[in-house]
């Protein structure tokens, strides 16, 4: 044995490795508790952002209720049927499938497909599932690769639809015939459901799809977040009220590995319901009202007198609300924009007023005394003003008038005289008065602001030549260049019939009590005998029927109702368009009853041929015949008290 | 002494092997194992049905003569009240068979009805079925519903010469395509496990919202006929509360199934005529 | 000695009347007579202890997995759901019964109540993936009254079978004796 | 361990001495167990997610391995001595065959590790290459005298040379890490030799040296970087830029990377080389007091925490992430009783060849320890150097139990009182 004897001298030196081997453990023990103890939070939040991501789910859509309780806007359930590559058998599906084909390929039983067999696998699956689904449904079903890859990469977490949009018998032949195991589930969603098709369709307006939802106070912001397709309004009141009927937002947030997997939920809250709107329609004047006009363009605005409310609100033409649900096809929305039939004539078309405008010219004639109820005007037919001839509609000339014939018979000649004598200020601002110089404010987006009242200095300011005669006489039958919406003309004569002057129109149901005027308010301001010649004169207009009275008949006799006083005016105007020439415009204001004023309207039949002859009394009256009389159907206006029907409480959201 | 070791492990040696060969054995080879057992114990099971007939026979047989009188005359009302439903049927009929024809719509499937006694009820908590005393030799097929005087009573889930066995409706394999009676919306109908004493249960979901459903006005399930399997209207069960589902958009509950399904004695399956 | 044993056949015999008179009983406590209320007895543990108990290895086996077949064919599992866990449990109570007199009376019922609960548990398990809220309670009174049913009648499914076998003409008691 | 029982059993070989006093040390082979147990634990628990068996693998190691060392400390180990060279003639020719095509096997562009036939496994000749140069260099350094440096300057030249040559066949595996171990153990054994202090000043000195001057290289070139917005990646490419901003002109740019890395993990290749770096520090750091429990931790368990390495170089992490502080520093105190544990033994060795050999497994065991968990919680570049007793891995565990065998062997034939 080879002599190996012992250091005493090397104790010592293995004392350092002691040393050695407690400065390690000393430097790994700081370490660790640097790491676990001191920077805990950090890292905590490091982990979390990296491996948690945040769905969302829309809240289901409110509903939007006629002023009856009756469901205008409802959701329908919409089913999908979906695979959902997080279930752990579908994965695991997935991997033995792409095993298989990693195996036959090396075995040479099938070609290389040339891409990536994770993907290859993955449209294999899909493509077995589809293949099941249409045995079933007994119809072809496919699937675009690339949209299975977008989804992929886009929204791993979220399911993949391979049927979008399943009929209710599709869904239940899935339902029954699927195996209950089966990883093809069936997904609701919910889409707008319109009852009445087409009714009140550019009030309601219509939905879009987004991946914009309201995400207050939601836990997670910071995740990385996916989102479901939710909806939002892109119109009328869908638009305006979008934040009330816009549900809350749900969320889950996951676990999930590296390839966006889920694997676990770590916190979820389910989405609730918008809240429901309970509108001032009613839907069967709303309906009556789109039925009398037919395929004819035009508007049509009835009013409570009382409340401001809106009944009914038309505006042809118009379109079905169920094609717009889930979402516009392109096809549509151009036929629709070639149509104009996207706007809402009644907010947001702007028309010359014609003969209704008489009525703001005889008020401010008898306001500021250039005539009086007894003040006589010959009308032989036309007015000369210096060079120029203006006709009266009757060429034969409506004789002798006063302010009341002349409101019934819509003679010219007398308005010219009275603007003439009152000068274009004055008349305007008898205009501006009622408020036709401004929106009426209806929740309604996109009303029309651009109105035209004008008045010499208006002139100026647009930068045309100065003011003339012959303005005025224009003004003073509502031509030239006086511009409104019907939903201001039926306002105006809302506010007549309150002997007020301004009526703010709302699309949301108010109780009787809880009227709130938005806009200062105030009496006209006539003397008593001077509105009650106005009125007559209205009054007349419908009143006085060529039978009764031959020659000296009311202009819009065709609107009378037996049993029922009304007040109207009839008008006519001329639009002319660049393109497509002028169009004759029938216009038709009026309220009722008399006595007790509980109703107004405003109609306008748009001509759909150029220079076709319309005429107010007799195109616009009687389409205004059938719907008030629905109107004094349902509230007769003798007993019972038509104040019962707006006491009853509202009809619940569903 | 390495023998007596090797005696020792010989059991976990054998159980080894089962296991092996358990996995390894073709799958057609256990079905069929499964199958022969089951028809070997089939003759047991129709004997003891038909002796308890038997027993219901001779048990009637002692009943007093007032007591088969007034039978008799419940009976002849009864009688007297489904004549008239008959009738009443038939006309229904022939109105619906007019409108279809109006409508051009594709004509019914038909439903050949084939009557069953059940020989045996077996419920547990983990399974629920019925064993059915008429199989391959009477046409029954596998997947026909399953209904009685109550509504429906499941599927069939596997059949055997002479006998067949029922998935009952509370089980977890079966999914119907429902409908409220007073609604056409299709809700799907889920079977859980019966967890309760008596009631079997089942799970309706995708109710839309405006359906509801309280303990003083349960609503009615039915089927809806859309699904292809079952015919429109039969009773499935009644719910007593519906509440919020978790998309917060449809409501869902428990369903109440009736409380004769735990004792029935006689069932008739639907045979689709077309498969004849 | 005989060239083949036939002796899992008789017991197989056994086994199938006892389990067929079970599934006559589930029949009517499907709707209980007097109760109204659904019940059910699983009662599959007992021939698996008889087996492993009282038989060889091999006739133990073959039975086992005989009566284990039967109870199977018809339910809505996946074949080997029940066999498998029968045999097991035949396997690891004959590997242990030279731990304790198997003859006795008190340790067939113990090795029949333990095989009854393993069973019911792979069942469970097997079931595992359905809704089970509120499964429970009914779920503990089917285990209580399977339980006091096997408790119950271990006695007598023993003699019973033994009295079978020795009508066949396999005596067990005197080839025990004679066994070293 | 039912050693005792045993013993008397086991055929006699001529060099397993029967009159020694019976008597082992409990205390490393106890904590080897607890170690092992953990470990198959957390190996289990890495691979919970996707349903691996290496933990399966692992308990059959562990078998193998307590065999062998049980086997290793009953041979006395003196018997080493007089054949230490044979231990050099099996290990060096064992790292050449990886260089063999068919039998090296190739894996992350390495030639790491040699085919076994017939078992399927392989596996990874540097880790008996380790044990050899212990033992030669213990048996060399055992036989000759060290006094001062220049009077021994055979004996060094020939520990170089028994070192040396297995050093640079790992080196050229490439396996850097695996080589940049034997360093430190050879140090140690000079240093327990009595070299004099001035050698392993100056070798401080020159490592001192070296590494900063590569810190400034490295500063330079990341000033260089920044003024010219370069992406390293692109510089890394083709050493475009040459050496205008360089400083030591034979340094590549992907090596100046590799040192950037290090110091500055989010600069270069943030999906990359640092991704492992941040994960294993999320890792670690997210566990915190007590950790999330056993099995729940996603990092490890969802793949966050590549699964490749999970179980072995990064097993750590997942215990840190799932037991937390707590767990992380029980296993650190187990790790450091058989460090400790193994300088005792040295000092109560029979003869110097004996302290040699403890106080090479102990340094082997503790560069091991010290890289591994360095790198997991980011104190050290990330180096493919496994954790002892806990990685899985079967070949470096039965060389860590034949370390541990040799040191049991040397308490065992310790010197008579």
């Amino acid at each position: 044995m080879i002599g190996v004897e012992y250091h005493a001298a090397i104790r010592t030196r293995i004392l350092a490795f002691y040393l050695f081997i407690a400065l390690l453990v000393v430097v790994l023990f700081g370490g660790l508790a640097y790491r676990q103890l001191f920077s805990v939070e950090a890292f905590q939040e490091r982990e979390r952002l990296q491996n948690q991501r945040r769905i969302l789910n829309p809240g289901p859509r409110g509903e939007i209720f006629d002023r009856e309780g009756r469901v205008l806007v409802a959701n329908r359930p919409r089913f999908s049927a979906v695979l959902n590559f997080s279930e752990y058998a579908l994965r695991r599906e997935l991997r033995e499938t792409q095993l298989r084909l990693v195996r036959d390929i090396r075995e040479g039983k099938i070609e290389d497909p040339g891409e990536r067999l994770d993907r290859h696998a993955r449209a294999r699956v899909v493509e077995k599932y589809l293949t099941e689904c249409s045995r079933i449904l007994g119809r072809p079903l496919t699937i675009e690769r690339r949209r299975l890859e977008r989804h992929f990469n886009d929204q791993p977490l979220l399911p993949f639809p391979i049927i979008n949009d399943l009929s209710q018998e599709e869904f239940s032949r899935l339902l029954e015939q699927l195996r209950p195991g089966s990883p093809v589930q069936l997904l609701p969603s919910t889409a707008r459901h319109y009852p009445y098709a087409s009714a009140a369709a550019h009030t309601l307006g219509y939905i879009g799809s987004t991946d914009e939802l309201p995400t207050e106070g939601l836990e997670g912001a910071d995740l990385q977040t996916f989102i479901a397709k939710g909806m939002y309004g892109r119109d009328g009141l869908e638009k305006q009220f979008d934040h009330l009927l816009q549900g809350q937002t749900g969320y889950s947030i996951w676990v999930v590995d590296p390839n966006g997997i889920q694997d676990r939920l770590v916190s979820s809250q389910t989405p609730v319901a918008g809240k429901p709107l309970n509108t001032s329609l009613d839907i069967d004047l709303q309906l009556k009202a789109e039925e009398v006009f037919g395929d004819q363009s035009g508007a049509m605005v009835v009013l409570d007198i009382h409340t401001g409310e809106v009944l009914a609100m038309v505006s042809k033409p118009d379109f079905d609300l169920n094609e717009t649900s889930p979402f516009i096809p392109a096809s549509l929305w151009n036929r629709l924009n070639e149509q104009e039939a996207l706007y809402n004539r009644s907010t947001a078309g702007l028309y010359p007023p014609g003969s209704t405008f008489k009525i703001i010219t005889a008020s401010a004639g008898l306001r500021h005394g250039v005539i009086t109820p007894d003040t006589v005007v010959e009308c032989p037919g036309y007015f000369m003003l210096g060079r120029f001839r203006f006709v009266c509609h009757r060429r034969s000339g409506h004789g002798p008038v006063r302010v009341t014939d002349a409101l019934r018979m819509s003679c010219n000649v007398f308005f010219y005289e009275t603007a003439l004598r009152l000068g274009p200020e004055k008349l305007a601002e008898e205009g501006r008065l009622f408020g036709l110089h401004r929106p009426t404010g209806v929740e309604i987006p996109a009303e029309a602001t651009k109105m035209i009242m004008p008045d010499p200095e208006w002139k100026r300011s647009v930068g045309r030549e100065a003011w003339t005669a012959g303005n005025t006489a224009n003004m003073a039958i509502g031509q030239g260049d006086v511009l409104v919406t019907p939903l201001q003309m039926a306002c105006m004569i809302a506010s007549y019939a309150r002997n007020e002057t301004t009526t703010t129109p709302t699309i949301l149901r108010r109780d009787r009590g809880a009227r709130v005027p938005i806009r200062p308010n105030q009496p006209i301001g006539l003397r008593p005998e001077h509105r009650a010649a106005i009125l007559e004169g209205l009054f007349q207009c419908i009143d006085w029927t060529a039978t009764q009275h031959p020659g000296a008949a009311g202009t819009g006799s065709r609107a009378k109702i037996p049993g029922i006083n009304l007040a109207g005016k009839s008008g006519t105007a001329q639009i002319k368009t660049l393109r497509r020439g002028t169009f004759e415009l029938a216009w038709f204001v009026g309220f009722g009853p008399v006595e007790d004023p509980k109703v107004a309207w405003c109609a306008l039949v748009i001509g759909d041929q150029p220079d076709e002859e319309m005429g107010g009394g007799a195109v616009a009256a009687p389409k205004v015949k059938p719907v008030i009389e629905l109107y004094f159907q349902k509230h007769p206006p003798q007993p019972p008290p038509p104040t019962s029907r707006f006491a009853a409480p509202a009809a619940g959201p569903g | 002494m390495p023998r007596k070791h090797f005696l020792q492990a010989r059991p976990f040696l054998a159980l080894g092997l089962i296991v092996v060969a358990w996995l390894v054995l073709p799958l057609v080879v256990k079905s069929l194992a499964r199958v022969s057992f089951y028809e070997f114990q089939a003759p047991a099971l129709l004997s003891a049905s038909y002796l308890r007939d038997l027993q219901d026979y001779w048990a009637l047989r002692v009943q007093s003569k007032d007591e088969l009188i007034a039978a008799g005359r419940d009976i002849a009302h009864t009688n007297a009240r489904y004549e008239l439903g008959i009738r009443e049927n038939e006309a229904l009929r022939a109105e619906v068979e007019r409108l279809e024809r109006l409508l051009n719509l594709p004509v019914h499937t038909g439903y050949r009805y084939e009557i069953a006694r059940v020989a045996r009820r077996d419920f547990s908590i983990w399974w629920q079925q019925l064993w059915i005393r008429k199989g391959t030799n009477h046409g029954i097929p596998v997947g026909a519903p399953v209904v009685y005087t109550g509504g429906v009573v499941g599927r069939v889930r596997e059949v055997h010469a002479t006998t067949a066995v029922v998935d009952l409706i509370s089980s977890p394999n079966i999914r119907l395509a429902a409908t409220f009676a007073g609604d056409n919306r299709p809700v799907a109908y889920l079977g859980v496990a019966n967890p309760q004493f008596a009631n079997p249960h089942g799970r309706v979901q995708f109710v839309p919202g405006d359906i509801a459903a309280s303990a003083a006005a349960p609503a009615q399930l039915v089927t809806s006929g859309l699904g292809g399997i079952f015919p429109p209207g039969l009773v499935i069960g009644r719910i007593q509360k519906l509440t919020i589902g978790p998309d917060g958009q449809f409501k869902e509950g428990e369903v109440i199934l009736d409380e004769r399904l735990s004792s029935l004695s006689e069932v008739a399956v639907l045979v689709p005529i077309d498969d004849l | 000695m005989r060239r083949v044993d036939f002796r899992w056949l008789v017991a197989f015999g056994g086994s199938f009347v006892f389990l067929f008179l079970a599934g006559q009983a589930n029949h009517y406590l499907a709707d209980t007579p007097l109760l109204g209320i659904s019940l059910h007895v699983f009662v599959l543990g007992l021939p698996v202890a008889f087996a492993a108990l009282r038989l060889s290895l091999g006739q133990g086996l073959v039975t086992t997995m005989a009566t284990a077949m039967l109870a199977e064919a018809g339910l809505p599992f996946a074949p080997g759901t029940l066999v498998l866990p029968a045999c097991a449990c035949l396997c690891l109570t004959h590997a242990l019964r030279v731990n304790f007199n198997r003859l006795n009376p008190s340790s067939a019922i113990t090795a029949a109540l333990a095989i009854n609960a393993v069973l019911m548990l792979a069942l469970t398990i097997a079931t595992r993936s359905y809704a089970w809220d509120g499964a429970w309670p009914r779920m503990l009174v089917d285990i209580a009254l399977s339980e006091a049913l096997v408790a119950g009648l271990t006695g007598w499914f023993f003699s019973a079978q033994i009295a079978l076998l020795g009508m066949f003409g396999f005596n067990l008691e005197t080839e025990l004796r004679e066994s070293p | 361990m039912a050693v005792a029982e045993r013993e008397s059993q086991l055929p006699m070989f001529n060099w397993v001495q029967q009159r020694t006093h019976w008597r082992i040390d409990p205390v490393t082979p106890l904590c080897m167990a607890i170690l092992s147990a953990i470990g198959v634990c957390f190996i289990y628990s890495a691979q919970v997610f996707t349903g691996g068996n290496l933990y399966l693998q692992q308990i059959g190691w562990i078998g193998i391995g307590a065999v062998v060392y049980v086997g290793v400390s009953l041979v006395n180990y003196r018997h080493y001595l007089r054949h230490s060279h044979w231990f050099m003639m099996a290990a060096v020719p064992m790292l050449a065959l990886v260089f063999i095509p068919g039998i090296g096997v190739e894996l992350f562009n390495a030639q790491r590790w040699i085919k076994v036939p017939g078992l399927g496994t392989t596996i990874q000749p540097s880790e008996p290459a380790k044990i050899a140069v212990l033992v030669v260099c213990a048996s060399i350094l055992a036989r000759s005298r060290i006094g001062t440096l220049s009077r021994s300057m055979w004996t060094l030249g020939k520990l170089a040379l028994a070192a040396g040559v297995p050093m640079a066949l790992i080196m050229a595996q490439p396996d850097l890490g695996s080589a940049l171990v034997i360093l430190p153990m050879v140090l140690a054994l000079l240093y327990a030799s009595n070299l004099s202090h001035r050698f392993f000043l100056g070798a401080l000195a020159a490592v001192t040296l070296t590494v900063g001057v590569v810190a400034l290289d490295a500063y330079y070139y990341n000033r260089f970087l920044d003024e010219n917005r370069i992406d390293p990646k692109d510089s890394a490419r083709g050493n475009l830029y040459g050496s205008d901003h360089s400083w030591l002109p034979y340094l590549k740019d992907y090596q100046r990377n590799r040192v950037l890395s290090y110091a500055m993990p989010d600069k270069i290749d943030p999906r990359g080389i640092s991704y492992n770096i941040n994960q294993t520090l999320i890792t670690v750091g997210s566990g915190g007091l007590v950790g999330k429990g056993w099995t729940e931790g996603t990092q490890a368990r969802l793949g966050y925490l590549p699964r490749a390495v999970a179980p072995n170089d990064f097993i750590f992490s997942v215990l840190a992430e799932e037991k937390g502080f707590l767990g992380s520093v029980t296993v650190l105190g187990l790790l450091s009783v058989i460090l400790a544990n193994g300088v005792r033994i040295a000092s109560l060795a029979r003869d110097r060849f004996g302290t040699l050999l403890c106080l090479g497994a102990t340094t082997l065991l503790a560069v091991h320890v010290f890289v591994n968990i360095g790198m997991t919680i980011g104190l050290l570049p990330i180096k493919g150097l496994p954790l002892p007793f806990l990685s899985h891995g079967g070949s470096f565990l039965l060389s860590c139990c034949i370390l541990q065998g040799l040191v049991q062997s040397v308490y065992r034939f310790r010197k008579e009182f």
